[in-house]
């Protein structure tokens, strides 16, 4: 028995190792390995928060970084989150670049005059002198069940604070660019991981990404939203969790011969208008299908200013798709409140369609 | 020395003077042994002056029958958290000794504020075991009323409750009522702003509230080490002109001395008292923690040779008054309210979206209406036959 | 001399009393009376913050509290915001209807967890069993010449939180009015107050309000918008601090022969759909004015619901004079970045306009 | 106890124990009394053990220049308040000794950060006053570069300044280097939930953090017995496992020796330190506030006649350190710096509302391009004669 398993195990090894470039990574897997190769590459790059370090993260998200980098570099702080993130404020203006994990939504809260009054201002009040270069990491929204305050959507909270970038990742490959990204950025990054797509998986080649940083070769993706999905009737603008739902929804429109046009902004602040806008333009309708509540939420602001932009092309009101104005629901009722492809494909159906 | 004159008063009035009153400089009482055996008077950590009455051997079986009670409680949970009827459980195993005083040195009229792992003490304080799991179970955020026993819906937002437990208190004592509240949280929560806020608005405004800590040692997977370096967190209390003490956490008889003699003192108008007791979590921080990445066998090992329950129970059983009936009839008891946590966290439960809009305000606003009448809505059309995609 | 001056005084005093129903009132002045006529009607209303009994507040919106109610009902707290708003939930919780004063604007986001994570979400967690009938007053907004963090414009932060109730009064009676109408709420308000019209003045009968509030006669401005002046060729939408410029914006568009309506809308949730979208439906034009930065905000929900709403009545896009995305300017500077009347005035010019 | 070996270490090669480090039960340290004469050392206040080192009397010269120059800045900026040249100005005005030590305390490697009232401070440490002056002229929000002198830039948001502050000494300590961070809030600030967990951040990861409170017995109208009931804000370090410290405000050479004891202490490794200076604003709040509100005029007289500068003039003039000469020269200096403040506020800002777009982050975003543009046109349409309404 023993060398029938051994044999196999060594065949799949070697499997493995052929094939490495083409084995289904996870979007976590995705985050952990832009940390740790952020953190071969620049020695000013250290990773803090609530369980970062022993544990890896409630998620693991940063499993392993405390054995390869060494408890300076990657280490647990007190439970205190306004402390965690004023401390890597002062970290990145003395010439580091922290990585901090919050450990929920909701729990960013405490820390909130820290990155509104801070974070996102001392490179403005200085005149441009402090630069912050800092990651906020935030794993948000929902579809896991979980209980009260650990399913927010707060996107809107940081997007609407001026000097602070916002960046989500919807899909395996741009968790890794888009954290390589903010890592690298001279300024504060919130970034928000929907934590319901930890677990997704996608065949990417993550050295190739990596290699596409160290050469510099890569396009930037901050700032550029991306066509998930091709089409030429309507627009479907997502971020984040709701870039599934979106993409699932187009494919069920096009089974009733519809072709809709999936757009994933990928980062929030910036804003792509560019290609938004010559999408809507192009199709003439649009829904925006977020899962935070709707009221002055980020969708809204998609809805004006898509409205601004492309007016006259349009063919009906845009319209959303978003969270009611509730506060998340309790595990059992959340499908109720998320997006879904029904309640996408209801709303395609209102855009005052000729036919 | 800038403690109001009333509490300095009401302090003295135990014979204990101001200085020594505040600065936890002794270790922690203990009361009962951990092999089961009453500590002799003069060996139960005590500086002198301090008086820690001993509850009645009545008071003692009924505690011990809660304990029975309480540590079933968390093992059915977490037996029905691996059978998929409740989402997650925080377990107070271990820690039952602690669950069981707090309840019990509260008067009807007074108040607990808890956290997620304080199941066992809601439940003892008389709150209904199904409703107290709603939240667990996942069929909305809190599953009882907080007005009908007292007692705070638990929180997890660490630490925030203190701060809530300060206002109750607050608003009782400029009505001139005489409750006193019982804050809790755990040794990670000190650690956060609201905890310094907390305790500081309670001082100056000298209000009775007793924080209770219990330091199982680990906030998920940071150590206490790594969560402070303060000789103890008793010691905290120091810096709001505030007494702290330290307690066993799994010594119920100590652990009714020390918060009764608190919530006695409060009450009588010392101002706020900080209790620390140290226990500590013998399960995983809740089912979906995986504790052997942080801490090894031994150390839990040391920890169950301390349990709460073996300990009372040598005692009970040395004075007699645990006889074999008695003891069977506890297990009845304890079996009885695993049985209704089990029927009740069995049903299915009857959940209406159409309430996900009827609690954000006391009246629905106009655009709430107009989501309900969305969902309605597409929940009838879903149920249309034939609808289509 | 002496003689003259005296006479004069005791004139000036028979006419105060006389007339006193007609006598210009502050905005402050309105809020102060809210307060003190509430705390004499019931006597679970207690006030508390940082600086407001000895000193009667910074801006002296408390003046007088403490005086008159002694200082169990009127009290100075120590110097912790989320102190006082968790303070304040329990107080609500256990029988009393707390009014708390956050000194600036800026200075309520360490209390954004309480706010955010326990106020706004106290009724819903606990199945509408803890009612929580308290006010946090926020003074906001530019135009004084602050400095940084004096000055922010936080509404959306509050008004994206599902919850909380948002009240923003423009005018002296409103201010007497809503004030009170946030201290006998059974939910939770967060009561924006915009400094820069602490001193300005209106003649308001006080006694008259107040009299309406006793007899319960006066309607509710809870989730009523007004008409703050009627026009039929484009509506002005705005609220609280950028009331003033949008009025001033439609006299001088009148000189030029436009009639612009201008509403406000006094609370923002509630929001009135209903009184927005009959003006913009009569209108088919419309711009939103609002202070705060523009991204994600409060207009940026007005203008998503004004195209949802009234989209084929529209004829040009809903345009938004709001604040650039920066933090808001230093005091020099700040007169660049404020709603002004030229800035709104082009922008009604754009509405494409077949003249 | 579980301060950290290495700092137990440092502690005892000053030969102190480390119970006897921690708890500041002693009371003020004094050492030159308020009529100007040395006290006997055995009269300072200390506890047997610890060791003040007295500066020199160089040192002591060229702290009183300090003083005489920042006593200038505080009245200078006040009248061009009343002036209009500065919007508004929070003087430290009787505080100066305060201001002085804080900033002659530090290495030209280490870190200070302050409040709106460091103003003097701030100057002491180098930074140019026009420059120091930018946030409350209204120019900017601040006016310094804090890389320069290594200043952070003055906060309003109360204590937050203090978690940035243990960042940079996280960050220095990472790298080996031996930077000391002097972190400063007033006694109404450390109320705040950002007090409480900026201290244990440095005392967890033992950081050479020197917490330097100036308890001017307010927080604008709030009175310290309102802000507390501790026996002294220094007690408030016994719950981070810190050494906290008393020291009489408006002595000047206690504080350099208290304070630098403190940066000796913390970069030996001792980790961090509270220090609590007991002093008195003497002034309002700002030029908006009316201190008649709220405090007596005994209350200030009895104060004023602790003044910082009389008590250091008197003790040099009678050590025939400062002659006539001398004093005049330093006037000298003072209005040296007063002209400059003049001069510099005098003059009109250049001041580019396209600024207002550059620095929101490294590289405006497309959406602030935008808007930049539209105020340049919008602008540019100002401008053109004729523009019609
Ligand atoms: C404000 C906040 N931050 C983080 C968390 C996530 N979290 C939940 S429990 C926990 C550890 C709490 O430790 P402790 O206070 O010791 O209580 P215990 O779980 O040991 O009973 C953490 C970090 C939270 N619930 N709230
Ligand atoms: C977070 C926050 N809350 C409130 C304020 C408003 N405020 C400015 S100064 C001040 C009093 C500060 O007192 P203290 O810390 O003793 O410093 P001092 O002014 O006496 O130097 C207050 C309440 C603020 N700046 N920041
Ligand atoms: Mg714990
Ligand atoms: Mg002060």
């Amino acid at each position: 028995m023993s060398t029938v398993a051994e044999a196999a195990a060594a065949r799949a090894a070697a499997d493995a190792e052929k094939n490495d470039s083409l084995q289904p990574v996870t979007f976590a897997k995705a985050l952990t390995t832009a940390m740790a190769d952020a953190m071969r590459e620049d020695d000013t790059v250290v990773v803090f928060g609530e369980d970062v370090a022993k544990l890896g993260g409630v998620f693991r998200i940063t499993d392993g970084l405390m054995a390869e980098f060494g408890e300076k570099r990657c280490f647990d702080t007190p439970l205190a989150e306004s402390g965690i993130v004023g401390m890597a404020l002062g970290m990145a203006m003395n010439g580091l670049r922290p990585i901090v994990e919050m450990q929920f939504d909701a729990f960013a809260y405490p820390a909130f005059e820290q990155i509104a009054s801070h974070v996102a201002k001392m490179h403005n009040r200085t005149r441009g002198r402090v630069r912050l270069p800092m990651v906020i990491r935030v794993p948000y929204a929902g579809g896991i069940g979980g209980v009260e305050h650990h399913c927010d959507s707060s996107e809107a909270y940081y997007a609407h604070t001026p000097g602070l970038k916002v960046f989500t990742p919807a899909t395996v490959s741009d968790a890794y660019r888009l954290l390589r990204e903010a890592i690298a950025s001279d300024d504060p990054v919130v970034f928000m991981e929907p934590k319901k797509l930890y677990w997704s998986k996608d065949a990417v080649d993550l050295a190739a990404l990596r290699a596409g940083f160290q050469g510099g070769a890569l396009d930037r993706a901050e700032g550029k939203a991306v066509v998930a999905r091709p089409g030429t009737d309507a627009t479907l603008i997502a971020y984040g969790p709701a870039v599934p739902p979106a993409l699932a929804a187009a494919e069920a429109a096009a089974e009733e011969g519809r072709s809709v046009e999936v757009i994933d902004l990928r980062t929030i602040v910036p804003f792509d208008d560019e290609t938004v806008a010559a999408s809507v333009r192009k199709t003439g309708r649009a829904v925006v299908v977020a899962e935070a509540q709707s009221f002055a939420s980020v969708a809204s602001e998609i809805v004006a200013r898509v409205q601004e932009r492309c007016f006259h092309s349009l063919a009906a009101p845009v319209r959303r798709v978003a969270g009611f104005d509730i506060p998340f629901p309790p595990p059992k009722l959340e499908h109720w409140y998320l997006p879904s492809v029904d309640r996408i494909l209801d709303a395609l159906d209102t855009l005052q369609w000729e036919d | 020395m800038t403690i109001p004159a009333e509490a300095q008063e009401a302090i003295s009035r135990f014979g204990i003077s101001i200085e020594d009153y505040m600065l936890p400089v002794h270790g922690q009482i203990q009361i009962l042994s951990e092999d089961g055996t009453m500590r002799p008077e003069d060996q139960r950590g005590s500086s002198p002056g301090h008086q820690y009455p001993v509850p009645s051997d009545d008071e003692l079986l009924e505690a011990y029958r809660r304990l029975v009670v309480g540590r079933r409680v968390n093992d059915q949970n977490s037996a029905l958290v691996r059978q998929g009827r409740l989402a997650v459980y925080p377990s107070s195993h271990g820690q039952e000794a602690c669950q069981v005083a707090a309840a019990l040195c509260l008067r009807e009229g007074d108040w607990m504020f808890p956290t997620y792992r304080d199941a066992v003490a809601v439940m003892t304080r008389g709150v209904d075991p199904v409703e107290a799991m709603t939240l667990f179970r996942g069929d909305w955020h809190g599953g009882y009323d907080p007005h009908e026993r007292k007692v705070g819906i638990q929180s997890t937002p660490l630490t925030t409750q203190l701060l809530h437990a300060v206002g109750v208190a607050h608003a009782a004592k400029l009505r001139g009522e005489d409750t006193v509240v019982l804050a809790m949280c755990g040794d990670g929560a000190t650690s956060e702003g609201d905890f310094h806020e907390a305790l500081n608005f309670a001082a100056v405004f000298h209000l009775p509230v007793v924080f209770f800590v219990q330091n199982n040692q680990y906030a998920i997977s940071v150590p206490l080490a790594h969560q402070t370096v303060a000789p103890s967190l008793a010691h905290k209390a120091v810096g709001y002109g505030m007494a702290g003490e330290r307690v066993d956490g799994n010594d119920i008889v100590a652990l009714l001395a020390v918060l009764g003699r608190a919530v006695t003192l409060a009450r009588a108008g010392s101002g706020p008292l900080l209790v620390e007791a140290n226990t500590y979590r013998m399960q995983a921080h809740t089912n979906a923690d995986d504790a052997t990445r942080y801490r090894n066998e031994a150390e839990v090992k040391a920890w169950a040779a301390k349990d709460p329950l073996n300990r009372m129970r040598s005692y009970l059983r040395s004075t007699g008054a645990l006889t074999d009936d008695v003891e069977s009839a506890f297990a009845g008891d304890a079996e009885d309210v695993a049985q209704r946590l089990r029927d009740g966290l069995s049903a299915e439960p009857n959940l209406d979206p159409q309430e996900l809009f009827l609690h954000v305000f006391a009246e629905p606003t106009p655009q709430l209406r107009e989501q309900a009448a969305f969902l309605a809505d597409e929940l009838a059309r879903d149920e249309q036959p034939g609808k289509e995609l």
